[in-house]
């Protein structure tokens, strides 16, 4: 477990044409890196689960990995649309998307219970939603106590999931430091869970309480420095909100999307 | 800048919500216009406001308007920064939120709201973001305050998806259910000021800034809407809260 | 909310007779000195609720404060049994305790769903297990995805939730470091909660994911330097093992206990 | 010492029960022959062992043995320490845990255990401690080995209350419920080792310490214990084992 392997070798050894991923980091941390790199080894058929898209997955989407996508929440945060997204679900390109779409509160619901081992989640949530009508995954129960009928999500437990942190040490020990949105819950819901860091180090800058993944959950680290841009890496680099309100006009035209992925991502060795 | 006067609507309407905000409420904020109204309040009136943002920052106090809710300055600035499950558990769920911000693209006359498509769900004419927090929010919260600019394509006779209910189909049918919050009281738009009538539930128009009328306010909504009949006149921006509005973006 | 109070006021304002009331840590950070001002004062027809309840409710159980218990394992730990717990389990001494039992994870799920504002917790526990046969409390669901029978147990709520804690800050923020236990849900799980630390800093010790009870979730802070002992505080003094070992004779004898909580705690000013 | 041997009986169970670990098995571990019997095996053949401590320390690496499950050493030799809930949620629950050990003061014959009264549940003739973690570790580790004296008072034809469940009736009544994790998969004696029978689930003798006949391990059960017609001879501690588990017990 936790063997270190370059981000090239991890997709290769662990990722696979129609799984169920889920590559996590709630505006923080975003796993672009290894995006790109299932873009470049073009992974098919996969079914993405994230709860905000994001321009990690308008790309993926974009660039034809994806067959279905469940989420809760498709923008580009502060921005507007995520027009490779809306271009799937809209018109069908590259290829059709089918959604399951949540909420936040379900969706965390759901990777909690895949962590726990529960068949699924409970939440007060979905009342009077029209979501109840299109997503046939969300039930309820009856609370055995009060009669109260709450709303149930069923667990998520994605074939991969790939994360990105700050540090590993060399035992494969993982760290985590500022907003860490679901990622534990995802990781930890996962049948194989990939991640990449911004550094190897001999110890964790870690105190007592911090989020740590122990290296025997982890199945492949690889090292990845800004491999969260252009999202963020606490300690590390910020967040280009600049690249994040570029991506308006490029995601808007199909050729300029597809040159764009040419030039920056397919050509780029991992 | 409307009508040349010195201040635009859209400072007037993040004004007139921040003035809503009280000193050491617990405010659940999302980007863009609530987290400009909460953070303006921080800087005026309400310096004990407590903004508590989707990614799991709870205190948060950032010195200029974080661009996406997970900004670094959020973090680093955080009485203390938990898991974004747990934000959704034991923060929203457990009721421990005053007020709750919510935008959309459409509304409708008993608040309820679709960020979710226009048109129909599988062909959708204009596919939105989606729920995201949203519809636990709007349950959960104690009170919500909706911000939207009004318009007739916006302010509609039927929402094309409920995304977040407010007061579903009126008459109490929101007591009826298992939503802990008292739901929407309050949406702030560029005419003014709307909130539920006591029984119905229907939103009716209860107070207007000064340099539009009733009539406009009206015509920008696609349902028939009741203006209260003591129509409160909401001052112009004063210069303090236009100039630390303009401060804090002329920092972001 | 967060006041800073005496020790003696804020058992005074907030702890009254009858109520439901968690004093919560494990093993680290038990709130010894809440505990004995609640006996100085003498509150009656206490429900007791906690995980383990250790020498802490021995003391309170032995003294008359309570009339009933819920709890997930009555021991001490690592030395044997908890003789006044006993004593009024098996003869009533000094009054009857009814009891409410659990496993730690059934208490665990039960103190989770009070702070999430849920009903009910579930879990797959309580399997071929004589508890739910006497404790009524113990029900269970059927999985809607999977049909699988999963265990539940009602919310825990509080009245009152008292927690030991290292540091607060003047605006009454809590930092709680080391092994929390199940503080963090019982704190957030109770109608009111009451804290005492070791210390009131400027600035809280804290980095970016610490555990930190915001001021306006806190009833009242009590600056109560050493607590905690015979158990400890993480970073101030260590536990007091020998304590836990010499109280094996104390607790073992009515007499011998009454004297001890007359001369130890009794007499003791706040 | 028992007989005048050099080592105690205490010490061969403890010794015989770390000879079961493997070098980075994921262990949960309480106080005393268990936290003794974990460490005993970091410090001898399986130095990556991972242990799990309820309180929440996951990783811990103490140097002398603690007293309680809370100790500040564990806390602050872990890799990580985490909520009590969670650890019984993400870690034990989710199946991630490879050998739990568990105490009791009654086995019966398919390794169901008792640790909460000697008597009726409503009038106990002795109350234990109860049930602790016990319960959810018996059902969801992968497996399970229990510690225990062997004596007709502890071994015995049925229980006063079954607190964990083996093999509940025995003949895969187990596999038929929600349990994910295999069962008990040895009992530790101080006589030596029981395992399940295949089929029956019945406990059976498959291993005797040297200086026992099967026979003194017939007596000291309370029903009529099978014993595997190819009886292990456990050999005695070895010098090795003996230094490293008194020097442990001499640091604590």
């Amino acid at each position: 477990m936790g063997a270190l392997l370059s981000l090239s070798d991890a997709v290769q050894r662990h990722v696979h044409d129609g799984q169920r991923i889920a590559l996590e980091g709630f505006t923080h941390l975003i796993p672009f890196a290894a995006a790109h790199e299932i873009i470049r080894q073009q992974r098919r058929h996969l079914h993405l689960i994230r709860m905000t898209p994001d321009l990690i997955y308008d790309q993926m989407i974009g660039m034809g990995c994806a067959d279905a996508l469940t989420f809760s929440w498709g923008g580009n945060p502060g921005v507007g649309s995520l027009y490779r997204l809306r271009d799937a679900i809209e018109n069908g390109w590259p290829q059709p998307l089918s959604i399951s779409e949540h909420t936040h509160a379900g969706m965390a619901a759901a990777y909690t219970a895949g962590a726990s081992g529960l068949p699924f989640g409970v939440l007060r949530g979905y009342i009077n939603n029209d979501l109840t009508g299109v997503n046939p995954d969300i039930k309820s129960v009856r609370c055995p106590y009060t009669g109260e009928q709450l709303a149930t999500v069923p667990a998520l437990n994605p074939d991969v999931s790939i994360i990105h942190a700050q540090q590993a040490d060399r035992a494969g020990n993982v760290l985590l430091r500022g907003i860490i949105g679901a990622q534990k819950e995802a990781a930890l819901a996962a049948k194989c869970l990939i991640v990449t860091v911004e550094e190897v180090v001999d110890t964790l800058d870690a105190h007592m309480n911090s989020v740590v993944l122990p290296h025997w959950v982890v199945g492949a680290v690889a090292c990845v420095p800004r491999g969260a841009y252009p999202s963020y890496a606490q300690g590390y680099y910020a967040r280009d909100n600049g690249f994040y309100q570029d991506w308006d006009a490029i995601g808007k035209d199909r050729t300029r999307f597809t040159d764009w992925m040419r030039q920056k991502v397919l050509r780029v060795a991992a | 800048m409307k009508d040349g006067l010195p201040w635009t609507q859209d400072e007037m309407m993040t004004v007139a919500a921040a003035r809503l905000l009280w000193d050491g409420c617990v405010c659940f904020v999302g980007i863009g216009l609530p987290s400009a109204v909460a953070n303006l309040a921080r800087h005026l009136h309400a310096p004990h406001i407590v903004l508590i943002y989707e990614s799991g920052t709870i205190g948060a106090r950032p010195s200029v308007l974080p661009l996406s809710i997970g900004d670094g300055e959020l973090a680093e600035t955080a009485t203390s920064v938990v898991s974004l499950p747990e934000i959704f558990t034991y923060w929203l769920q457990a009721g421990r939120v005053d007020v709750g911000f919510l935008g959309a693209a459409q509304i409708d006359r008993f608040a309820n709201l679709n960020s979710t498509v226009i048109g129909a769900y599988d062909k959708p004419r204009t596919r939105l973001p989606g729920a995201g927090g949203a519809p636990e929010i709007a349950a959960h919260a104690r009170q919500t305050f909706v911000i939207l600019k009004q318009s007739a394509r916006s302010f509609v006779p039927a929402l094309d998806f409920c995304t977040s209910a407010g007061f579903s189909g009126g008459h109490g049918e929101r007591a009826r259910t298992t939503a802990r919050g008292a739901g929407p009281q309050a949406v702030i738009t560029d005419f003014g000021i709307l909130k539920p009538m006591a029984g119905s539930d229907e939103l009716q128009l209860t107070g207007r800034f000064e340099n539009v009328t009733s009539q406009q306010a009206v015509q920008a909504t696609g349902w028939p809407l009741q203006v209260a009949s003591s129509l409160e006149i909401i001052a112009a921006p004063s210069a303090d809260e236009l100039r630390v509005l303009r401060d804090m973006h002329a920092r972001t």
